[in-house]
């Protein structure tokens, strides 16, 4: 039977790709990838691929790009670029994070709500409800406002941007609950469960080998939907003086540039790459999740 | 096929209901009863081991449900199910054990206290007796609970049952491969100890279902498969375990004509190799004359006419089996439908139930007794079984 | 028309019923009841069970000796046992007293008052744009799929949304607020507040464009991405809509396209739309406070911010209950729409 | 108790001194009338003199109301709404005379009652926040004829405590706040006073709008009128600042004077404050207790860079002695800790604390434990947390590991021991706050509240927890002495000596002494002219505006969405046509 097992994997190589030459087939796709794996990579190479140190401090201070600085200094001599570094980190943190653990509790959620069905399918649909139908920023700022609370537990703290993170995780689960629930319910209707069920197949073993493996194309679109609202979210907090204000972020450095009137003063250096980096990390997420989006939901692909 | 007198099923007056959902606003302004929907009501029928027993008539009359019924998917609101002489639908459970002993060393003695204190001697004797015997009850659940061979039963079942599903694109996991597909009730049941086992039995049953060589398909997807070759996998995969019972709820009806008959007699071969009983869903006559044994023709949850299939469908005798034989289309193009179909309306609703006979607002013979004496099932020949209060008046029967 | 009625099918049996317009209607109030009551007690004990608690709070304010805080703390009844509270607010809540304001020595719904007209105005107008401009771009480039259009459509909703809303707002300050009229261009707009001082004494059209003049920035920025966001909706579900076989069914009929795009795909597409815009109200309130912030502009937003930033707890919650009210009321309204507009939708 | 109370005034008021225009300009004759902008950074929540929180109420009310007294360009007392005032030779009890021409703004004359019903107010409600120490401390308020009132004290407070407090206390209107609950009363509608501006328009959340009081007895504002936008966004008040909406923005991140210095029509002006920011270490703690690790500290900070750099050179460093340097009373002589790392480590290598274990860089004390402490900070303001990162690195140079934890005010407040009653206040190692004065530049008074231990700031109870050598009962018995002395030249001896002991033993670790700049329009608006009472570095400066008057005219929208609407209408024109 070896040849057969050989012939397997082969086969399920094969599987992604095809799922990769779909995908590669879409510019959007592409181009986000390229993006995002250029940005994880700075992000995570950091503090090896510039000369200085994040909160090393210069006699150059507040210098536009060049000699010596790629994206100039700030006030305090440090290197923007050095810190753009820092804080790409923390904010893609935050975005992995909290945008995986928004869908992981929501598809445990949603799963388990679709599965046991009755009186506690009602109430935990109830309750995403009612977080769902409250308005997410206010709501996010109310939990956010208390963050510094809470982050003084005991010897241990908690960094703000965690906080954040678990905040939109709070405010956010009910959106992802409530698709995998669907699906996760449409699947149940499905007659390879019952025939599955017909077999002798217990609760767990549909959930793990059925259920699971069908909503996770779902999953992994609203994973990257995900991501990239949190870190936008992240940024909106920084800039409301919600955001951590000890470790950068780019929307702490959004905020901070704006607190010191960047943008008035020409230290454009300051405002745009943040700004930039923003806007491409959020952007390769949404071709990526558009890229996903055409191969899970064939009908929108071009023909 | 086998002839044999084993039944493998007895259904003694199944019934399931299903309550009908009401909205919150309902539920809370409107005092109603809780209505239900008969879907399958009252029903008895007996499959002989290696018989093909058909179940026809129009959809929504209960057919499927009766299927899962057997399939133990659901759970019967009242009747038995014996499977081989043994009831395994009435499985002892721990949470009907855990129920019972909470009514008989709980709430019993409360309303036994509570009676102290309101009722008479009377009464509190009757409230001892009452209790005595939920103990008892309690006590009897519990020793069924650890009768190994009931659990084993009940635990082999679902090696001796199976089922093959209409829809060959739904019933097929998208993310399996055929051998996964075809192996999961073997891996499940632990049937092998060996994976290579297993997989040799796979092949050998995909070889047996007509997908030849056995090879190049197992490790394909559904997506990669026609109808036909789908629903091969799905008998394969129904045939698998060595059921002694297969229920086949419309295996063909969702497949071109074509391939139909592959399938049919793969099935039937199958069936006769191994002395497989089939519960025979469909709503095709043609194809229930061509599968099946035995028939029953079912209309809104009950059987209203049972038999040998020959005799029901070249002389049947209840009005509703005359119409539904009366639609099927002729492929003679000269043989022009003299008359109109013999019957009115559409199916009506499961819930609201006519008084009497369930078919007496369509039925063209219908007349006053029929809104008042609920028809049983009168048998008319030995095997043979109406239930219509006038089959012989129409039908010209002397005694 | 909407007697119950059964339906069986195949395997899976459901109970289907179609419920009457009223009890719709009702069904849906009710749950926006409780959502709305589970909201306020969220956000009641959200401020009194944790460390900020206003009473803790109040007590810590170093403006205030302890002698007096004991005194104070028992004037607006922050001394008695937390359930006393909630009750005390609950009741007077449904007596329309959302409670009594710390720092601005008024009555909440008072302070309220003044700044919701203009929140009021900046989410209407906005709202009203998006639906209208959002629906008929949508339909558009799903028209044109494929095209220019529509690759430029898809490029400039994803560029637009991936800038944070108030780097858009600060950049569009900068130019229209700033360049434009430092180099004279004819057109500027104002960057703060949402009047001329002393404009409503100049006659009513006269101030009204002077609101709208300083409308128009804020709008602006939160329309584009309303408007983006709706036809990005629109553009989905119509696509979806167009491969539909009823479409090749019309198609085949001989219709011809506009009337394919209209009678047929038009009228089915918009309807995820509708029930689509309880989430986009409260996506829109949350757009307005960090454009109420970027523009200095008077709003409830903003004002919930403020009060949250000074700590002032019955006006954060009063806010709160304000704004969570607007975004029930916004979904309720589509629902009782949708259900008006699609009978499925009242399926239980 | 109440005594907090004026501190935390002073505090308050030291730091309105931020936001406070205070521009001079010579040889210029005023001009009357136009309009002044200038921006608030929030908006005010009421306008109750009793009770205000934040210092935008302050600043509007401050236009409105008017007090007995204020103090003039030498910080020297000048009457106000009275002609003068006497005291005895106990300074037990004082006379005010009330002017006979003040109005208030709805017409009616002020009189000794409303001064009489202010003052009894706030002698008898010990509730009011807003509230001075010294009303605790009078005995009886009377009336005499028709202008005067005599305030009594129980003991002699001196001349600058009583005319201070007295000039930060606004009279009100008895007709008005006679019949009503003062802790409910927002008192925004239309507030009435005596000051040199009437309430117009309160639009919320957008501006207020002042107009100069006519009838005001003082010269009168040189304005018409004042319009204050509430504008949040800093860059959106430069803009406006820069295109003449707005004519003075008072303190701007320090960024934008470079740019404005080069915008021809904007000029800068710089003051320094009375307050400067400290690091404090509580002495409770081993070992914050130990003076020379105090020192050694001290000496490795270095405070200049800090104005330097995160002060971007505003302000400068504050001397060890933590007296103002360019008050009166301001000791040269006092020892000053200029950063030296090398004398750090050396005083640390002295006391013994050693980097024994490990080779980990951070030095480890008697114990063995290491030198690591937890640096407490308002997360709030950017600029403290900024500057703790600085002295965290500045630390870690002379072998002490320091932790910085940000938390919000209240927190912060609790744990340094502000509100006294909480329990686990002193639970810190060193904190860093903010804005501690107490007009050491000009009254001998400072040294009691800053360092007795019967001044409230200088107590056990707040801020130096611990701080227990025998340095600080000489201070607090000099503190105390001077309270009592009137000979200046006494006091200046003891003020020196006091001086000297506090640079040595150093209960706080002064950082800096802040500073604050406004940039204004040069070409609309000239900066002040002085009135009677008022001066460049004082809050009561506004009322005297020179104006050159704003160019007339609106913003011209309706004219130009007219030229546009043309515009467009003619293009679809043409371009149909163009089409067809």
């Amino acid at each position: 039977m070896a040849t057969i097992r050989r012939d397997n994997i082969r086969r399920k190589i094969s599987k992604w790709g095809r799922t990769w030459k779909i995908y590669r087939r879409n510019w959007m796709g592409v181009t986000g990838l390229i993006l995002l794996s250029t940005l994880v990579t700075l992000a995570i190479l950091g503090p090896s691929i510039t000369p200085y140190e994040s909160h090393e401090r210069s006699e150059d201070i507040f210098q536009p790009p060049g000699n010596g600085h790629l994206l100039g200094t700030n006030r305090f001599g440090e290197d923007v670029f050095t810190i753009l570094l820092d804080s790409l980190r923390i904010s893609l943190l935050v975005g992995v994070i909290a945008g995986s653990l928004t869908v992981i509790i929501g598809t445990t959620i949603g799963v388990t709500s679709a599965y046991i069905g009755g009186w506690g399918d009602t109430l935990i649909m109830r309750i995403t409800d009612v977080i769902l139908v409250l308005p997410a920023l206010p709501l996010m700022l109310l939990l956010a406002s208390l963050a510094p609370l809470l982050a003084d537990v005991g010897d241990f703290l908690v960094p703000r941007w965690l906080i954040i993170a678990i905040v939109y995780v709070v405010v956010f689960w009910p959106v992802s609950a409530r698709l995998i629930r669907g699906q996760a319910l449409s699947l149940k209707q499905r007659a390879f469960i019952t025939s599955a069920k017909s077999a002798g197949a217990k609760n767990g073993y549909i959930i793990r080998k059925h259920l699971l493996p069908n909503v996770f194309p779902l999953m992994l679109t609203m994973i990257i939907t995900s991501m990239r609202q949190a870190i936008l979210y992240e940024a909106f907090l920084s800039y409301l003086g919600l955001g951590d204000p000890w470790n950068w972020s780019l929307g702490m450095m959004l905020s901070v540039a704006q607190n010191q009137a960047s943008l008035a003063t020409g230290a454009w250096w300051m405002y745009f790459p943040p700004g930039i980096a923003i806007a491409l990390t959020t952007l390769s997420f949404a071709f990526i999740g558009i890229a996903f989006d055409e191969i899970v939901n064939p009908r929108l692909r071009k023909r | 096929m086998s002839k044999s007198k084993v039944p493998v099923i007895d259904a003694i007056h199944v019934t399931k209901l299903f309550p009908v959902m009401k909205g919150i606003i309902e539920g809370l302004f409107k005092r109603s009863e809780q209505q239900y929907v008969h879907a399958v009501d009252d029903i008895t029928f007996t499959i002989q081991e290696g018989e093909t027993f058909g179940l026809v008539g129009e959809s929504g009359c209960g057919k499927s449900t009766t299927g899962m019924l057997l399939l133990q998917l659901l759970n019967r609101t009242s009747g038995t199910i014996l499977y081989k002489g043994i009831d395994v639908a009435s499985s002892f459970t721990w949470p009907g054990y855990i129920s019972r002993i909470l009514n008989a060393h709980f709430f019993m003695p409360i309303g036994y206290g509570l009676s102290y204190i309101f009722r008479s001697k009377e009464s509190r004797e009757l409230f001892t007796e009452v209790m005595n015997e939920a103990i008892k009850e309690a006590r009897i659940y519990k020793e069924n609970l650890n009768d190994k061979e009931v659990l084993d039963r009940i635990k082999n079942l679902r090696k001796e049952i199976q089922v093959i599903f209409q829809n060959p694109y739904d019933s097929l996991s998208p993310r399996f491969n055929v051998m996964d597909i075809v192996a999961e009730p073997l891996r499940l049941l632990k049937v092998y100890p060996s994976e290579a086992e297993v997989e040799a039995r796979v092949l050998h049953e995909l070889d047996s279902v007509g997908l030849v060589p056995p090879e190049d398909f197992i490790n394909r997807f559904p997506h990669e498969l026609s109808g036909g070759q789908r629903q091969r996998v799905g008998v394969a995969r129904a045939f698998t375990v060595d059921p002694k019972f297969i229920v086949a709820d419309e295996p063909v009806s969702m497949l071109d004509v074509s391939v139909r008959v592959g399938i049919l007699r793969t099935m039937n071969q199958l069936s006769k190799e191994r002395g497989t009983a089939f519960l025979f869903i469909t709503h095709d006559l043609a194809l229930a004359r061509v599968m099946c044994d035995q028939i029953a023709v079912m209309y809104l949850g009950r059987i209203v006419e049972r038999g040998p299939t020959e005799e029901i469908l070249h002389n049947p005798l209840h009005p509703y089996t005359k119409a539904l034989i009366a639609a099927v289309p002729k492929p003679d193009p000269d043989a022009h439908r003299t008359e109109d179909l013999p019957i009115i309306g559409e199916v009506p609703s499961g819930i609201d139930i006519a008084p009497g006979c369930r078919f007496n607002p369509r039925c063209i013979y219908a007349i006053e007794e029929c809104s008042q004496i609920d028809p049983q099932l009168e048998t008319v020949k030995k095997g043979y079984y109406v239930a219509c209060i006038r089959y012989k008046e129409i039908n010209k029967i002397k005694n | 028309m909407f007697k119950s009625i059964l339906c069986i099918s195949g395997l899976t049996i459901c109970g289907v019923t179609i419920m009457g317009l009223k009890s719709y209607i009702a069904k849906k109030l009710l749950f926006a009841a409780v959502a709305y009551f589970v909201a306020i007690t969220l956000v009641f004990f959200l401020y009194h069970v944790l460390p900020g608690n206003p009473a803790n709070v109040f007590a810590l304010d170093p403006r205030v000796p302890p002698d007096v805080r004991e005194a104070l703390l028992i004037r607006w009844g922050l001394n008695e046992p937390l359930w006393k509270q909630y009750f005390i607010f609950l009741g007077n809540l449904l007596q329309g007293d959302l409670g009594y304001s710390f720092l601005h020595k008024k009555p909440v719904s008072e302070v309220i008052g003044v700044s919701i007209p203009w929140t009021l105005l900046l989410l209407g107008t906005s709202f009203i744009l998006n639906a209208v401009i959002g629906i008929l771009l949508g339909a558009i480039v799903a028209w044109r799929r494929g095209s220019k259009l529509d690759t430029g459509f898809v490029l400039t909703y994803n560029v637009y949304n991936a800038l944070p809303l108030f780097f858009v707002g600060m950049l569009f300050i900068a130019l229209f607020g700033f360049t434009a009229r430092i180099n004279n261009w004819p057109i500027w707009f104002p960057t703060y507040g949402a009047q001329t001082p002393g404009a409503s004494e100049t006659g009513f059209f006269s101030y009204l464009g002077d609101v709208l003049w300083h409308l128009f920035l804020p709008l602006l920025v939160l329309t584009i991405s309303g408007v983006l966001g709706w036809s990005w909706f629109m553009r989905g579900n119509l696509i979806s809509v167009l491969t539909e076989d009823y479409i090749k069914t019309a198609r085949a009929k001989g219709l011809n396209e506009n009337q394919v795009l209209f009678k047929h795909a038009f009228r089915n597409a918009i309807l995820p739309v509708i029930t689509n815009i309880g989430m986009s109200i409260g996506g829109l309130i949350g757009g307005a406070v960090l454009i109420e912030t970027v523009f200095s502009y008077p709003g409830t937003g903003r004002m919930l911010y403020d009060a949250l930033m000074r700590r002032d707890y019955p006006l954060v919650q009063g806010a709160f209950v304000i704004i969570a009210g607007l975004t029930l009321l916004g979904l309720l309204l589509a629902e009782i729409v949708y259900g008006f507009v699609d009978p499925r939708i009242r399926t239980e | 108790m109440n005594k907090k109370l004026l501190t935390i005034s002073a505090i308050v008021v030291g730091f309105i001194l931020a936001f406070t225009p205070s521009l001079m300009v010579i040889g210029q004759d005023p001009i009357y009338g136009g309009t002044l902008n200038t921006p608030l950074g929030a908006d005010a929540h009421a306008l109750n003199p009793f009770t205000w929180g934040t210092t935008y109420e302050w600043y509007v009310m401050a236009h409105i109301y008017d007090s007995l007294v204020a103090l003039d360009t030498e910080r020297q007392p000048v009457p106000v709404l009275c002609s003068g005032w006497s005291h005895n030779e106990t300074y037990e009890q004082w006379t005010f005379t009330l002017v006979d021409n003040a109005f208030w703004h709805d017409g009616t004359p002020v009189t000794i009652d409303d001064v009489y019903f202010t003052y009894d107010l706030l002698m008898n409600d010990d509730a009011i926040p807003r509230r001075s120490w010294l009303f605790d401390e009078i005995t009886s308020l009377e009336i005499v004829g028709t202008d005067q009132i005599v305030i009594t004290f129980g003991w002699g407070p001196k001349p600058a405590d009583v005319l201070f407090d007295l000039a930060t206390t606004w009279i009100v209107p008895e007709h008005i706040w006679d019949t009503i609950d003062l802790y409910t009363f927002a008192n925004d509608v239309n507030p009435i006073g005596s000051g040199p501006f009437k309430f117009v328009e309160w639009a919320r959340a957008q501006y207020f709008r002042l107009a100069a009081h006519t009838e005001y007895h003082l010269d009168g504002p040189y304005i018409d009128e004042k319009i204050l936008p509430i504008i949040s966004e800093v860059e959106t008040a430069y803009y406006a600042l820069s295109v003449g909406d707005i004519e003075v923005m008072a303190n701007p991140p320090p960024e934008l004077e470079a740019v404005a210095d080069v915008d021809p029509n904007i000029a800068i002006h710089e003051s320094l404050q009375d307050y400067w920011v400290y690091l404090g270490l509580n002495q409770r703690r081993y070992p914050n207790n130990i003076k020379e690790f105090r020192q050694a500290v001290m000496y490795g900070i270095n405070r200049s860079e800090i104005v330097d750099i995160i002060r971007y050179g505003r302000g400068e460093v504050c001397p060890a002695s933590c007296s103002l340097p360019y008050g009166a009373y301001y000791n040269p002589a006092v020892k000053q800790y200029d950063y030296n790392v090398a004398t750090a480590n050396s005083m640390l290598d002295a006391l013994g604390f050693l980097d024994n274990v490990g080779d980990d860089g951070i030095r480890e004390d008697a114990n063995g434990t290491d030198l690591s402490f937890d640096l407490i900070v308002s997360a709030d303001a950017q600029v403290s947390v900024d500057t703790c990162r600085f002295i965290q690195e500045y630390m870690l140079e002379i072998g002490i590991e320091v932790t910085v934890v940000p938390l919000i005010w209240d927190v912060l407040w609790q744990t340094v021991g502000g509100t006294g009653s909480v329990s686990n206040t002193y639970d810190y190692d060193w904190a860093f706050l903010g804005w501690v004065g107490f007009w050491s530049d000009f009254h001998p008074s400072w040294a009691r509240w800053l360092f007795s231990a019967n001044g409230w700031w200088g107590s056990d109870q707040v801020n130096i927890p611990g701080w227990n050598s025998t340095a600080r009962w000489e201070v607090t018995a000099l503190a105390d002495e001077i309270l009592y002395e009137t000979d200046e030249a006494v006091i200046q001896t003891k003020l020196d000596a006091l001086q000297v002991i506090v640079a040595e033993d150093l209960p706080y670790l002064p950082i800096n002494i802040l500073g604050g700049t406004f940039l204004y329009r040069t070409d609309e608006f000239k900066g002040w002219v002085l009135g009677p009472t008022t001066d460049p570095d004082n809050w009561m400066t506004w009322l005297a505006i020179q104006l050159i008057v704003a160019p007339e005219g609106g913003p011209g929208y309706l004219a130009l969405s007219a030229i546009f609407t043309l515009v467009v209408t003619v293009g679809l024109v043409k371009y149909r046509r163009k089409k067809q």
